[in-house]
């Protein structure tokens, strides 16, 4: 089969989609023209995500990485979300094929994209 | 989303692949079973397989408009375009000749031989297809000199259907002197074909693409053009083609076009209604966009895209409604680009993203399209909802396209 | 000298090609029926298939000793050889190296190949097979230099039915850093293969040579050496081998080979006794001779001449007892010249016309052999009647030659 | 098939085939190296063909123009027999395939190679 049971049961039943109208932070990447844009939404309460949310463009395993790494930094503190690489995100998958291990590295650089923009925006409110 | 235990099984990407007929199955059995002696043998056990080959040689020739003895077996429409366009490249070189004309939207297995070419020094040109994914004669009048050794132009295209006007491609051709190469894998059995009124000097045709099995098509050659074997060894095939003849192949492939081209005007009208209708009820859908010229295309075609969502994934959930399409998204190539087919009739890339290809035969019927035409908004809407982009489009931070 | 309604039909000719076993057929049938989706389409349909597809590199990587990401499929044996061949070519041609080594009595799928690259500047060395029809290694070693692009050797002879020193000749290949090309063909699915023990690069099989269906092979090249595409298009084998993929063949082929290679050892040693106790017959016949090495011999295989006939008549005469085998003879290739396996082992030209191949698989029964055994010295005696030479030979006008 | 019906009722049966022992003249072509030898073996009245008998090592086509051939001169005058050509025999095997056709050349040539001798001999013997 194209993909394991794992990443059907996500891109079928996708947790976490959505978006957060008051989010604290938001990270896209991508481009339409490649045929992948992620962006992520963070709540983030004393450096936990609290809850986040995905939008996807993109195929069945962009999707299910988007829900898998949803899953895997909910609750976390934000330190530690950002120690949850794409290869972890692919295991959790139970694999995926080798030309769409790029879809995991768009999502790990999504969810960072949005705590560096979370850190920005404090550091600005700091100053 | 899933649908709730009334899941239909429809098959409707026949562009990709066909499902063989009771009779196609049944020919390839028989003579697989009861005809496996090889036609090179003397014996008779070998002899009834020999008279097996010619006799489908012969009708199949008859239903393209050539002679026995200008049609080559091969393993399918990839060998038969490598084989035609070599065989017409080393021609051309002893003559002096080192150009080709093709076309920007032709099948892989034609593109690709042409990109070696032009690594060896061949001079390509590859002429546009506009925005209806038609060739305009005007511009191979343009083109052909008498350094051409040879024109390729494919007879109907396996993405978005559309027919080229072979027949008056083939006219230039013959004024100039130049063969003339069409890949019909997409038409043969699904259109009326006629090398000689056609002026077509090589033709590949493929059986799979046309309820027959895989593994087998043939080449047209007209006598007085030199082919050149691309696989070489034993004399089979009048020494152009080695290999022990795939006999079961063969009859089946046979027998595939004879029951194809049997009625075939019904049939044609048939498949174009249920694609007509199909479209109609697609086309409701915001933001879609069929591809490709209405007027001239295949009956079984339906090219359309859906603006905000990726092909890929739209595949998939289609597949989860039960339902086989294909599309020309980067992500079902493993390429990075989408179909060159889309990018050549101009689409932009964000839009060739999602494009779906729905390819009817007449074993599809309107209960199937009214199927499709439930369950695919479904998938659109669903995805849509998913998308950054359709967001951002909805909200007017992006223009659309369509 | 025709039977009287007492005929039997005795297929024994099954180094030309064999009947498919009932499992072939049924999994044929099987997957044309249910599993007709195309491998590289995402749905479901598509992926059943891709599925059969890897199941089957597997299981015939297995056979053969190798990794299933090492196995290309092809049409056939002469696909496998010419591209196998060809691709080393151009490989050693951008090192420099524009030598190829194979032997005099190679198939023509390979010999071909060999000419056209002669022509274009490769120096072409055939290595004599000697009396026996064996190569020595020392000749290897003594042609191999660091000039050698590619050395090709088939594993058995489809004539003679001679086994070369496999294991050996890849070794001297591996020492000098040459690939090394064998043309299994009439080996796999009748002899014990293992690639990596008998240090082969690269190797060529065909399905229909062991009761699978025909236009179905497969070319195995170690991981490491690059390989060039023949047939040029599609993403399909690794994008090594363009052209939708003939799962229904692929899976009748890892069928076959499945059931030929289960309990080889017993068959072997029951074809050769069948082999042996006709040899043992045949021999009786006067001025008969039996070819090539008889300890290094594919156990269905037995190669024999007679003295003042000619091959096709005797064919034609054996055929209407029922029994089909083949000959060497000239007029079997519509050559001139009598089968160049024959002349490599050195039998003059009028004994190469009188050669008689029986090739025999394990459905052949020991009361067809006695009915073998009865026939033919019939219709050699009703031949030697008819025959000018025959009478003076028997005048003692002309010598002997066996 | 391989060959017609003529041809292999000719093969199978071939008429005329033999030697006669005391021969009026005989006549042989080709060789064993190319794989077909023809020899023609006549009695001779008054110019007249009274009785012929071939020997052929060659292949199915080679006996069956053979024996087509022999019957066809049988009876006849030297001079008729010399038109006898090869064309004729393989019209009346209901023809042969094209890379046969050199077997009925090879016949014609031994009957008039037969014919040949035999006006020889009759020369020498006028002599
Ligand atoms: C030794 C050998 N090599 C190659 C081939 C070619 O195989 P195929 O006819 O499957 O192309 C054959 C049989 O014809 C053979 O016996
Ligand atoms: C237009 C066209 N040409 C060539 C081919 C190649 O045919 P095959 O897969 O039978 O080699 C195809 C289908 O894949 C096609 O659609």
């Amino acid at each position: 089969m194209l993909y394991s049971e794992k990443v059907f049961d996500h891109f079928r039943f996708p947790r976490n989609m959505g978006e957060i109208a008051d989010a604290d932070a938001i990270g896209e990447v991508g481009n339409a023209k490649c045929g992948d844009i992620m962006r992520i939404y963070l709540k983030i309460d004393n450096e936990v995500i609290t809850d986040i949310k995905f939008q996807t463009f993109g195929c069945g395993s962009a999707i299910a990485a988007s829900s898998m790494a949803t899953e895997m930094v909910k609750g976390k503190r934000l330190d530690e979300a950002l120690q949850v690489t794409n290869k972890a995100v692919v295991e959790a998958l139970d694999g995926l094929p080798k030309n769409k291990v790029h879809c995991s590295v768009l999502v790990e650089e999504a969810i960072k994209e949005a705590i560096n923009n979370y850190r920005k925006s404090q550091e600005n409110k700091a100053e | 989303m899933q649908s709730k235990g009334e899941t239909m099984k429809i098959y409707a990407d026949n562009a990709a692949t066909t499902k063989p007929t009771k009779k196609v199955i049944e020919t390839l059995m028989h003579y697989t079973e009861q005809v496996f002696g090889n036609p090179s043998s003397l014996y008779t056990t070998g002899q009834i397989a020999k008279d097996a080959l010619e006799d489908a040689r012969e009708r199949i020739a008859k239903h393209i408009g050539c002679m026995p003895n200008e049609l080559y077996f091969t393993s399918g429409g990839s060998e038969s375009d490598n084989q035609a366009i070599m065989s017409a490249a080393q021609n051309g070189l002893k003559n002096g000749k080192n150009k080709i004309i093709s076309s920007t939207f032709e099948h892989h297995a034609v593109l690709h031989v042409l990109e070696n070419l032009g690594k060896q020094g061949f001079e390509i040109v590859l002429l546009p297809v506009y925005e209806d994914g038609i060739v305009r004669v005007e511009d191979l009048e343009n083109a052909i000199d008498d350094k051409t050794a040879l024109v390729t132009i494919m007879t109907a295209n396996n993405e978005i259907g559309t027919i080229q006007p072979i027949k008056q491609l083939g006219e230039v051709c013959k004024r100039h002197n130049v063969v003339f190469h069409t890949d019909a894998v997409q038409a043969v059995g699904h259109l009326p074909i006629n090398v000689k009124e056609q002026n077509i000097d090589m033709l590949s045709l493929s059986a799979h693409k046309f309820h027959g099995p895989k593994g087998i098509g043939a080449l047209y050659v007209k006598k007085g053009i030199s082919l050149q074997s691309l696989i070489g060894g034993g004399a089979q095939e009048r020494r152009k083609r080695a290999g022990t003849e795939n006999v079961p192949g063969i009859m089946a492939m046979a027998a595939a076009l004879d029951e194809a081209l049997e009625n075939l005007d019904n049939k044609m009208a048939y498949v174009a209604n249920l694609r007509d209708s199909l479209q109609k009820e697609l086309s409701k859908i915001p933001y879609s966009k069929v591809n490709g010229n209405l007027d001239n295309r295949l009956p079984g075609i339906l090219n359309i895209c859906f603006e905000g969502v990726e092909g890929e994934a739209m595949l998939l959930y289609t597949d989860d409604a039960g339902i086989s399409v294909s599309s020309g998204s980067a992500c079902t190539s493993g390429d990075l680009d989408p179909s060159h087919v889309l990018l050549a009739i101009g689409l932009p890339h964000e839009i060739a993203h999602g494009s779906m290809r729905i390819s009817l035969c007449d074993k599809n019927t309107m209960e199937e399209i009214e199927y499709i035409a439930q369950n695919v908004p479904k998938v659109i809407e669903r995805l849509r909802i998913m998308s950054p982009i359709w967001k951002d489009l909805q909200e007017g931070k992006k223009e659309h396209v369509i």
